[in-house]
């Protein structure tokens, strides 16, 4: 086995909008090639920040960030993000919708359909390719937003809580699908989200961030290998991992009022 | 409202009231109304005269025709189509026997009589009476551009002509050293009167005014052009600080070599002149070439009784 | 159905109205025709106003494709850069707002008289109002959507020609039906000080000049009533444009259903 | 910083080529006359510039703010319902596109020439471009807001007032910038039209046919400039609104960070 | 015990969009005073539109729908509704936003303020009252939009997935405090989640949907009596509810693809 590549770096990282409070306070973390990271905490804690960081999409405050041994917006190319809202074009249909991403990387277009009509399947959304955003189900437009990143096949792929709108024999799907996925052209991914299940069942390594101001609480390492199978949620080592983060999430969050 | 002003029996020793309307802003081509103004000729009659100056669009006969004002002044063919339209006004004196209007032109490429605009390009006022009557009575033919008001175009092309009046634009065109001309429209056979006019309704409840209004004009205008323009010429420069002294003197020089005002004696012209037989034959031209809507009768367009004897 | 009549009935009213003003104010056909004798003489000049409304259209309608699709690109240029923005948007605030009288002997000369000249006045009439509105669309771009493209490593002509241009359509058929408007007065303005003609044929300018000096009150009216006409057949084709390009996704096509 | 030096520069550029035109097309004054000469002519006409530029200040400032108020107003009610779109509407183009010399008679008898007459002329140029873009902001409103009023039993008035007014700002401001910038050109063509010099001096309309008629070129370049430069802070005004109403909010204002 | 009064009646109500295809199909339904009936069911299977149809936002296509005795529009001001998306007015401050279905009521300003205060501490965000929508993370969205729903204090309160986007415990305390302002002034609610915990901890009566077209595939009812405190949650029973609804929700899920 080689020695893991780190591919996303923060170094004392703070952040803060414009002149308002410190959003993430001293954030170091390390990503290595093949890494499924979870970032899981409360609302408001900062999790879609620390992605909208890698990517390049807001600048941090003090310390350093790089991604693929480049600056964040310098390594857009190899990566693919899955915004916590659906961003869809709504003049664009389903279908138009999935083709973007490759649409922008100037793909042919026999080729881009073939492969978003792929992975609109995917995501179960086959019947509705000729559909405006405007028509579509909360659930159909997260998915196909999903589907849109997917096309991307990228290095480095950001989840912002995609699958937060969909039931649960979906979710379970396509968090699936999303390993099959990985199994057939690696990726690293950062992923966010509210399941701790999920978190367990997806990734190697989990982050439980804290607010106020937000920062890394813990890191859980869940080394269950893959491929995993759904059957993995049945076993008592999953059960006991997922109560672990749950047991860690209890001490960051204070309920409010 | 306003119109009560003229109308209104005037206590003993109090000015009467009256409203007019030039047709322009203030310039030396008013000069003979503001030298009766300006020398007491009206308040002489008294008259408390009030001169509006007009502008763009200064709807002359409309504003008399409503009363808003109570005489006006501007080209006679004008007051003769409006009286065509049913407009309730009429003439009721000259102020220039002769309309000024005339076509600017480089000595280089020069007009003698109307025939040598044959194939040119003239800019004028389209829709002009004078245009329908050299089109359609002397068979002219010429391209037409609509005049805006700009003379750079005339001033960078020597085979341009525009219309213009010959007591104002040659000067100008002269100081930024152009050679030019100008061969005034009137002729033998297209004589339009400038005229002063007033509504039907003032002229049956107050001819009295007008008559004196009338005769107080005249004497400014033979006053202005005769003797020393400058109590006019001081009012009009008060309102017109663009226009400098030396155009004023050539205005009233220009006005004087044609004798716009005192028309030719030779002929028994005189100032403040309408003639019957001129007026009957301007409104036989202008029904020929077709721009009045009805017979009119030469009693339907002006009234003789106020003009004043030489 | 019912939303066809309503115009008719307003217009009813609006006629009503008039004569009412007319009688009341006890104005005459010279200052304000009534609107039957405004149709009389709108009969009996017939053959001149189709000519002229013909003419004046030519010039309108170029004069209206020239400011569209001019309009369009200048607002990409203002759209795509900052720094374009701060260097040209003053340069084209100064073409606006210099009146077209001061330039009218630049027209003429560079553009020729008559109808080139013509068509140059209508552009840069009804050019403004498209720049103003579809750049103000572009940069009011949805700025989740902005980042999404940002992501995809979108080009600059990508983020403006797949994203900022389809979201300024609103904006743009907006500046299209203010210049639909714009144009055949335009045209008309134009013919008032660029046209030229031979011996007085011309577009409607010219009529409305010449019917204005003769006191053809009437027939100035049925002048201003045919530049109405020219007029709605213009934004007539805009509002079908706006229906064709926005009816399947934006919110002003208000869903029936959703 | 940058951003100021780029007009300058842009705006030297653009003098360098209107000097390259005069050489190179041997043109002369009295068609385009030099920057220097403009200056020079400004400088010599300098009060009477100033003067006029007061007058038709006031007229553009008035005919602006009437364009501005009623403008909004008409388009709440249009926006209101669809009815009354339908029967306003297609008057408001008439009156938009009946040739201002064709009404101009009855606004110099009802208005009165001068002042009121160059305010009308005004109001009526700068108005409906106002009307378009706010409307069709009014139309454009998100229709889950929409939804979300509906639930909340908000009347109409409420829906207009606290949802679809707001959020047609950015039209209706756009629609405002468009008449600042056709408010001082819609004055000076009012004096042009109506104007008279009552009281002995005129605004910018006034010195355009003195100068005009005089041959003084380079003065009536810097008339054009003097009117330019009053549309500016115009605009400028606009500017200021625009960015007071929307930057918190509105994603034309790109936040440096999101 | 009174007999319960009905408030929702839904009779062979089918429903399609414009000329699409059947989206609810032939639904019979009845929600009585005090219900909190839950809706489950896979993603695009017409769980909104059944809110849509009760809110009167979108009409239905044959059958009939009442709600509180009359046309559902004129019970609107007796309803309010918690949308799927946040909906907040972005030219207003949260404060602002939590304050505008008071204001539309036509509440005093100052009342108004007061009770928006409330809310907006209960979901935890007083500390952003003047933030404007732009500056909120996804959560914290929805959160101020269920502040403003609650401060309506209504009779019947439809609630389409609000606490979809929010972290585990802020989504329990939510569900907590739920039933506590339902304890202190009683109102009937219409719910959907994707969280069977959710249903089963909040409802005492649970929908489950099939799609394709969309239609009540079961109905569970859940009778563990209010008041409900967070413990229930460890008690065998519960799990025993969420397997049923869960075994369920199996039934009438189809895996795309
Ligand atoms: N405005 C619309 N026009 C046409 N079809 C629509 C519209 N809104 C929804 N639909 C269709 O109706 C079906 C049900 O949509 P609905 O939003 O009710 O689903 P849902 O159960 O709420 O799904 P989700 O869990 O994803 O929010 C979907 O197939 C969708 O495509
Ligand atoms: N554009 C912005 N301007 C100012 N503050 C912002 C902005 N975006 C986010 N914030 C603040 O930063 C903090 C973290 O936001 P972020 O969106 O990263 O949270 P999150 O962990 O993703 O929450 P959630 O789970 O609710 O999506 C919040 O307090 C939010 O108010
Ligand atoms: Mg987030
Ligand atoms: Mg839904």
């Amino acid at each position: 086995m080689e020695t893991p590549e780190p591919i996303v770096n923060f170094h004392s990282v703070t952040k803060r909008y414009g002149s308002g409070p410190v959003v993430l306070d001293n954030i170091d973390l390390t990503v290595c090639r093949g890494d499924f990271v979870t970032f899981i905490g409360p609302s408001g804690c900062g999790k879609s920040t620390v992605l909208k960081l890698v990517s390049g999409l807001s600048p941090w405050t003090t310390g350093s960030v790089s991604v693929l041994g480049a600056v964040p917006r310098a390594a857009r190319d190899r990566q693919a993000f899955i915004f916590q809202d659906a961003t869809l074009l709504p003049w664009l249909t389903t279908q138009k919708n999935a083709e973007l991403a490759l649409r922008l990387r100037r793909m042919p277009a026999a080729e881009r359909t073939a492969k978003a009509r792929e992975m609109l399947a995917l995501v179960g959304l086959d019947r509705v390719r000729e559909y405006y955003p405007r028509q579509l189900s909360g659930g159909m437009k997260m998915r196909v937003s999903i589907a849109r990143a997917l096309t991307l096949a990228p290095q480095l792929l950001l989840l912002d809580e995609p699958f937060g709108a969909l039931d649960e024999m979906t979710r379970n799907h396509l968090n699936e699908e999303l390993l099959a996925l990985r199994a057939q052209s690696p990726f690293t991914a950062m992923f966010v989200t509210h399941s701790v299940a999920e978190a367990v069942f997806l990734s190697n390594r989990i982050v439980v961030m804290a607010a106020g101001p937000g920062r890394f609480h813990a890191e859980v390492a869940v080394d269950f290998g893959y491929p995993r199978r759904s059957v993995l949620r049945e076993r008592p080592e999953f059960q006991t991992k997922v109560n672990e983060v749950s047991r860690l999430l209890h001490q960051v969050e204070e309920v409010p009022a | 409202g306003r119109r009560e002003a003229a109308t209104a029996p005037a206590p003993a020793n109090a000015l009467v009231k009256i409203r007019f309307q030039t047709d322009w802003f203030p310039q030396p081509e008013h000069g003979g109304y503001y030298q009766a103004l300006a020398k007491g000729y009206y308040a002489a009659e008294g008259l408390d005269v009030e001169i509006l100056p007009g502008g763009p669009n200064a709807q002359v006969m409309t504003s008399v025709a409503l009363g808003r004002a109570d005489l006006g002044m501007t080209n006679g063919d004008d007051v003769i189509v409006a009286v065509a339209r049913g407009v309730p006004i009429k003439m009721v004196g000259a102020e220039m026997q002769r309309d000024p209007q005339g076509i600017l032109f480089h000595s280089a490429h020069p007009l003698h009589t109307l025939r040598d605009l044959n194939g040119r390009t003239l800019m004028a006022g389209a829709g002009s009476t004078w245009l329908q009557v050299i089109k359609k009575k002397q068979g002219i033919d010429f391209q037409l551009m609509p005049l805006v008001g700009d003379l750079a175009r005339f001033m960078n092309n020597k085979e341009f002509v525009q219309q213009c009046f010959v007591t104002n634009e040659p000067y100008f065109a002269r100081q930024r050293g152009a050679d030019v001309g100008a061969l005034l429209i009137a002729s033998d056979t297209y004589e339009p009167y400038r005229v002063m006019f007033a509504g039907t309704a003032m002229l049956a409840k107050n001819p009295e005014l007008v008559r004196k209004f009338v005769r107080a004009s005249v004497r400014g205008w033979v006053d202005y052009l005769n003797g020393d323009p400058s109590p006019a010429n001081r009012l009009i420069a008060a309102m017109r600080l663009d226009l400098p002294p030396e155009f004023l003197a050539y205005s009233i020089k220009a006005m004087n070599d044609y004798r716009l005002v005192s028309g030719d004696p030779t002929k028994g012209e005189f100032a403040g002149q309408l003639t019957a037989a001129r007026l009957r034959k301007q409104i036989d031209l202008l029904q020929e070439v077709g721009v009045l809507d009805r017979k009119v009768a030469v009693g339907d367009v002006a009234s003789f009784e106020f003009i004043p004897k030489n | 159905m019912r939303l066809w009549l309503l115009p008719v009935a307003s217009g009813a009213l609006f006629i009503a109205l008039w004569y009412g003003v007319r009688v009341y104010s006890g104005l005459q056909s010279w200052i304000l025709p009534t609107p039957l004798e405004i149709m009389e003489a709108a009969w009996r000049e017939r053959t001149r106003l189709l000519m002229a409304a013909g003419n004046t259209a030519l010039g309108a309608l170029a004069g209206f494709l020239l400011a569209g699709s001019l309009g369009f690109l200048t607002s990409l240029l203002l759209g795509a850069s900052q720094s374009l923005r701060a260097s040209l948007y003053p340069w084209l605030l100064v073409l606006q707002m210099t009146p077209v009288i001061v330039l009218t002997p630049i027209i003429v000369l560079w553009a020729g008289p008559g109808l080139p000249g013509i068509i140059t006045v209508t552009w840069l009439i009804s050019y403004f109002p498209i720049v103003a509105n579809m750049t103000q669309g572009l940069l009011s771009t949805d700025l989740n959507l902005v980042a999404l493209f940002r992501m995809g490593n979108a080009s600059r002509l990508q983020e403006i020609l797949l994203l900022r241009v389809p979201s300024a359509m609103p904006y743009y058929l907006a500046g299209l039906r203010i210049a639909a408007t714009l144009a055949p007065i335009g045209a008309i303005f134009g013919e008032y000080m660029v046209g030229n003609s031979a011996g007085g044929t011309g577009g409607l300018g010219f009529l409305v000049y010449s019917y204005n000096t003769q006191i053809k009150i009437p027939a100035l009216f049925a002048t201003a009533l045919t530049s109405c006409l020219l007029g709605f057949i213009f934004v007539a084709a805009v509002a079908l444009l706006n229906w064709a390009v926005l009816h399947k996704w934006h919110d002003s096509f208000e869903r029936h259903d959703h």
